[in-house]
């Protein structure tokens, strides 16, 4: 089994969503993040005070998906995600060794 | 009063004297009473409250967190601008009288930059030969100005250009409030027309009377065109609430949808503001409705009472309609109940009874409510913070309603004619004649000349904001600030 | 009353012709003082202001975000259905004349649907001779039932149902608010006691003198179980803190404790909040307290003064307090110790001279912290937010402390005789045992009353809320919407 | 009033017997209207709120939110801590005659415990023959001494300890506003020179003149240092806004930097409180400049007028240079300006016409812009949040203005000379000079005697926080609590 | 070594927490999340609009065990969290190769 | 790839940023979170109720890079943000299997 994770643009999680449940998948974790990387940020004033603010907001999409699921996963996200500017974001997958559903104890692809 | 009360009453043996000395006492003109000033100031200041922070806080709530400081601003720029234009040139227009054929319209320059008006200024009240300071007039009227220009800006959240709102404010309270205002308020006052009256009263020789009656009348055409109308409006059912409430609802057509609307969640950041502001508002409300009397007496007590009872009515209304047709009573229902209440009540308060103000307020509050949800909803036009459905539409029941309530037999105080120096007989249909063209005449004015005003702006500046920004946030685009870091 | 003062005591010469004409000075009753009339309205929507919404977010800053809204709605929903009853008929049951045995308990329904009361209509204050609009004397005391009921509701925060709170309240603002407001506050007034005083005096022929008597007497009959006991309360120590905290005492020992009280952290999810809150409450009791006097005058200052004294003495008295025993001074202890000081004074405000004040303030703010801390911690109860600790014990401070110092050998004002014109003898142990009674006479009518009205109310709708809904939050399962969406 | 003038003018015939009791007119003493006393208390509670939680919120919503307790409750302690010494003695120090050669410096003890004030023991205003009662006069002037030791707060904002400013407030409000309150407002009042100058002006026989003389030169010689000088100031453009900010400058020169200043970002943990600050201490500020003419007259509306213009004209200046200098108009710019504009014509508001206010704030704005971002950054101090480039600054623009625009040529009121009982002939130059007086030596009382108080509490408690502590925050730190758990 | 990932209902944390420590873990990270599953979300009415909301309010925590210790983990988190009803959560189980404690340098097991 | 993870002190992270930049990163995603550890936590009093804090506020930096960075990137992180008082925070590294630039579509290496 493997976590799909991917870094999105706040306004695109319910095409994200739609897009995952559309592949069959049931369930997900979001996390508000701050992203930093060639997006450009921009320049906040407080009175005297100017500060380059690099740190933009993004969600984290986190996904288990049975392995087989991956690409499937991948090429929804990327599609829904997708604005073509910069700053979309990125998807990483890892490995996970187990999947356990607290109310039931079920395991594995079981627990998704 | 009080003294001057007893002193009629209580020693005829003057009475005499006094006669004696009335052409010196009519030549000092009316009279200021500290009560009245003091109430006045207070009266001012709670307006104020009303627009900053109370408008700011209930729209900033509403929208979302990354449009807080456009809204902000946008109402706080909107007070101060319409602030200074209402000292150089606003009042002026609004409150002296104009020339020719646009006189009905419009005021004139006499009154420009405040000229002429000393700290002792009397200003006439609704009492014969009661004043207050003119100064203290200009104040409360110009926070009416400024709340009504800042209502609109709920219809045009989260998606204007700040630049767009800085040009359009101005023009907007030139040609839409001011006329208004004039057509509706602008009168010769109390003083004019009872001694013009008084004059005509004694005249016995017929030329003498003819020509009493002709300087009546001419006191009497020194007013605006919907005041003359017979339209009553205590304390700004049109000039307020149905004037921002079509600018409102033009603009939002104008400036178009936001973007996500109806597939995006958008729920108000913070209600708890959304509360403080609506808090504020009635807070407020009670100078704009009791000051509207011009004195602390109970006229005003009147108003105060019927910004009570409407008010809570309207919100337990709405809350309850919501409560049974979707089934919970929410923050925001109540609120809005209560702001729509506010609204209703305006152009009632001082001449409502109670019993009136209730029920006048049961029916906004079930009115508006179906206005902002089932009607909206259906047309799917925009309006962002729902300044039509709570002011037009409320200020629409309300001013309606006040030709129903004003009536004697309805517990109303009915309308004082001051060339007789008594309530004029109540006449329904006259009434709700003049009631109904007061509505149409600045549905009309206002929501023609919001449009050709948007349109001037959109192609000055642009109305709207490009749509990352919008996605972004007006706050970070256009004031390069966040309202929140916590 | 300057000018008539100046009058009386510059023209001796017309003193002579003023006496001829008394009877009709006296038919014309008291005077309104244009002055008076505005510090009341001020007054009133200060005291507005201290509810909603000063309460509501002292209130709701201290409860979990989950829980914001229903606070914030509760206390709205309170401010608008007291403030309607009222109107119906909770004015008249307070403030009129009942009839028969039930009288000293509870008033009648002549003033029901406010009939009667015209613009002009004067209600007595305090002083012979001096009137305000009646209006205004029902929309200021109004505030004072919205405001005690909404105090109850901080003992039972987090866990009841909405629909509980909407039942009850006018269920307790009815048995239980107004007989109490009456048996406090309910008098025949200055004037009809002067007036039956002087009557009683000029008499000569003896068969006169006891009729004349019989007269006063039935004028002095004419007022609430307490008030004719001798208790005083200037604005409210029984009435309104008492009363509203042995009603939240018995309300969280009823409705339980919330889940996970003791285990789970519980801090105030915006303490910005609840500071803003206890501000406003300060902000807004000047006109509680200083507008009780009915008048702007001299008396009122006092009040306002002693407002400021015990406040502030108070609130240092609790944070140094807290320093010394918890090592820190804490925003929370000082706003709990101004809210406390507040409560103490209320009583006493306008009998107390300054440095009375002070020490009641810095008495009622150990007294306080005391109980909201290891009483508080000893006994389990879960009065969420601390109504009992912090009003019904803050209001038997104060009310005790009334006692001892409205002593004018304390710098208190005495207590005024109207039958004798002049300031009665003070006499300490009649004084306490009148405090006492009035105490213990509310601790029993409200905490009876309210438990049965608990029973009632979880019987027909049930007072608390499910589990889950708890755990998840009433914003959500009662109201539908979040408070925050940042 | 009212009445009176209408005695005087219609009632000739009564003149003659007026004149036969002047003695006992005079005996009695200025009257008290109650319109003063309702509009005084309104003023009080207004400018109660202008500290809390106005200026809590304003310097609240600019802190980090780890640091938001500490600074609300540093505002709250010190209105409460500075309220208590005022009636303890600080009334007495400020507003008493002094005796010897400190005369002119501070008072004395004979109103401490405000000893002697009675509910109805009339304080003068600015006009012969009308006062208000002590008592609203004490609270009033209370409410200024808290504001201007509060205002402090925002240099040493982050970073001093609780402690230090515990200790603090006390000592800086004793040895430094005291003394220059009383150098410039304490004086003898008007009815004593007024009727001073009438016995000179009656007196014939020369030896009788020049007694009369002696005795006008000593009512004029029981007065301020300042005042003497023929400085104006009408609401506290030096005494409270110099006085402050220098103050200020000092504490956060001597306290230092706060870590990481320069370097980290530190933006405003919630706009949406400065917001809401500054729009109270703008609400709050009418009470402050208008409540400064002690009476409800057109005197008041004109202070009040200029609090509305002025304002407007500086917030408006400053976010428009901001959006021509930075690019973006900003929330913070515009309220900064707001608040520049509201301390510029502080000493102005009650001398100057509408037009000198709106130029006044025009200039104010700019000027205050170009400190606060130009001037600091060159300096690299840490005034957290600009009390010196607002309060300081604007206060020196307001004091050197007030100066110019009391001109009567430009519209202002000019300086009214009771000895003549008109207003006095302008004298630019004489003028300038006074004002500067107050400015340099406010600088230099307020400057040098904080640095030494500051220097004391360092040795006695310590100024700052450990780094650790100021790195966690010192709500964590100092108070055990945090503003929000969301 | 192991990181074990859960999702928990919110008001589990100090139970969680508590049954962590008892057996010897002596360190957790928690992150504020929003969770989208099976378990139904609740209806928001704003004046007009009516919103259903599908995220829900969960918790993250992060442990990281040395790799024999997971089980007892996952059996501690199962036991505290749970409550029997849909929504309690998930538990993810995923390797790491490295710990590093930053104060110390220490790593390994040693880090933790 | 790896992704390095680190707990860090908020005040730490410009610094953190700043050193993950010298050594070539571009791209790092930073998330709010609560950390439980040996690090004492406060007491907070709210009237009468005391309550001991243990979740302390940290920073999770989240940065993907080349598995032979992995090194540079601890050192770095290490480096800047330490303070040497207890609390300073960890370092967890994990594989992943995979990363996707969502804008293009570029994958491995060249999506960072
Ligand atoms: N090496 C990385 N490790 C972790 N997160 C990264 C990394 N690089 C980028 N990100 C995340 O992806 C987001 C988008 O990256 P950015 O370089 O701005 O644009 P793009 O996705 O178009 O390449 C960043 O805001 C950050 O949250
Ligand atoms: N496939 C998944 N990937 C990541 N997180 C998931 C996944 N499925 C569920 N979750 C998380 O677990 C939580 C609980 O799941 P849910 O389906 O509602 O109930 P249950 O845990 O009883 O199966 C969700 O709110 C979500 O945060
Ligand atoms: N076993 C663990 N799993 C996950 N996070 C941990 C673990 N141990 C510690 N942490 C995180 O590291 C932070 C610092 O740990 P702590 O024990 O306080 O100090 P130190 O880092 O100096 O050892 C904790 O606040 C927590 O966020």
């Amino acid at each position: 089994m493997k976590i799909v994770m991917a870094i999105i643009k706040p306004f695109k999680l319910e095409e994200v969503r739609d897009a995952l449940t559309g592949i069959g998948v049931h369930g997900l974790t979001v996390t508000e993040v701050k992203g930093y990387g060639r997006q450009k940020g921009h320049t906040e004033i407080y009175r005297g005070a100017e500060y380059a603010v690099n740190f933009l907001p993004k969600l984290k999409v986190e996904v288990a998906v049975a392995s087989d699921q991956v690409k499937k996963a991948i090429a929804a996200i990327t599609g829904a995600a997708k604005t073509g500017q910069i700053g979309d974001g990125k998807i990483f997958v890892y490995p996970i060794d187990n999947a356990v559903r607290i109310r039931t104890g079920e395991t594995d692809d079981n627990a998704l | 009063m009080t003294s001057k009360n007893w002193l009629r009453a209580g020693l005829p043996a003057l009475l005499t004297a006094m006669i004696a000395v009335a052409p010196a006492l009519a030549a000092e003109g009316p009279k200021i009473d500290k009560g009245d000033t003091a109430w006045m100031m207070t009266a001012t200041v709670l307006v104020l409250c009303m627009t900053i922070p109370g408008l700011a806080l209930f729209y900033g709530g509403l929208v979302r967190s990354k449009n807080m400081l456009s809204m902000l601003l946008q109402v706080f720029y909107t007070e101060c601008i319409v602030l200074l234009i209402w000292v150089l040139y606003g009042y002026s227009l609004t409150f002296t009288a104009g020339s020719g054929i646009s006189a009905d319209f419009i005021g004139g320059f006499s009154r420009a930059f405040l000229a002429g008006i000393a700290p002792d200024t009397p200003a006439a009240t609704f009492t014969v030969g009661v004043a207050i300071p003119e100064g203290v007039y200009v104040m409360f009227q110009m926070t009416f100005a400024a709340i009504t220009a800042a209502l609109i800006l709920g219809s045009l959240a989260e998606r204007t250009k700040f630049s767009a709102i800085a040009l359009f404010m101005p023009l907007w309270i030139t040609f839409v409030y001011f006329p208004i205002a004039h057509m509706v308020w602008y009168w010769s006052g109390p003083d004019a027309i009872d001694a013009a009256a008084k004059v005509l009263a004694a005249a016995t020789d017929s030329a003498v009377k003819a020509k009493a009656q002709e300087a009546l009348d001419a006191v009497l055409a020194d007013g605006g065109y919907l005041y003359k109308a017979g339209a009553i409006d205590f304390a700004g059912g049109t000039v307020v609430h149905i004037n921002s409430g079509i600018a409102g609802l033009v603009g939002c057509l104008l400036v178009g949808k936001r973007i996500g609307y109806g597939r995006e969640v958008m729920p108000p950041h913070s209600l708890t503001m959304t509360m403080i502001g609506a808090c504020l508002l009635w807070f407020g409300w009670f100078g704009f409705n009791a000051g509207s009397n011009l004195e602390a007496a109970g006229s005003a007590v009147v108003a105060f009472l019927n910004t009570f009872i409407a008010t809570a009515a309207c919100a337990m209304s709405w809350m309850f309609a919501e409560w049974i047709v979707k089934g919970k009573p929410t923050v925001l229902g109540a609120v809005s109940g209560a702001v729509a209440g506010l609204v209703a009540v305006t152009p009632a308060s001082g001449f409502s009874g109670a019993m009136g103000a209730l029920v006048l307020g049961l029916v906004a509050g079930v009115v508006c409510f179906f206005f902002c949800t089932t009607i909206k909803n259906a047309f799917k036009y925009d309006d962002s913070l729902d300044v039509f459905g709570v002011h037009c539409i409320g200020g629409i029941v309300g001013a309606l309603g006040t030709g129903i309530l004003v009536n004697p037999a309805l517990g109303g105080t009915g309308i004082f004619d001051y060339t007789i120096n008594k309530v004029a007989e109540y006449d329904l249909v006259a009434q709700m004649i003049a009631q109904s063209k007061a509505v149409v005449i600045t549905l009309l004015w206002s929501g023609i000349g919001s449009a050709i005003l948007y349109k001037i702006v959109d192609i000055l500046v642009g109305l709207r904001v490009r749509s990352d920004a919008e996605r972004e946030g007006l706050d970070i685009n256009d004031h390069g600030e966040r309202a929140y870091n916590m």
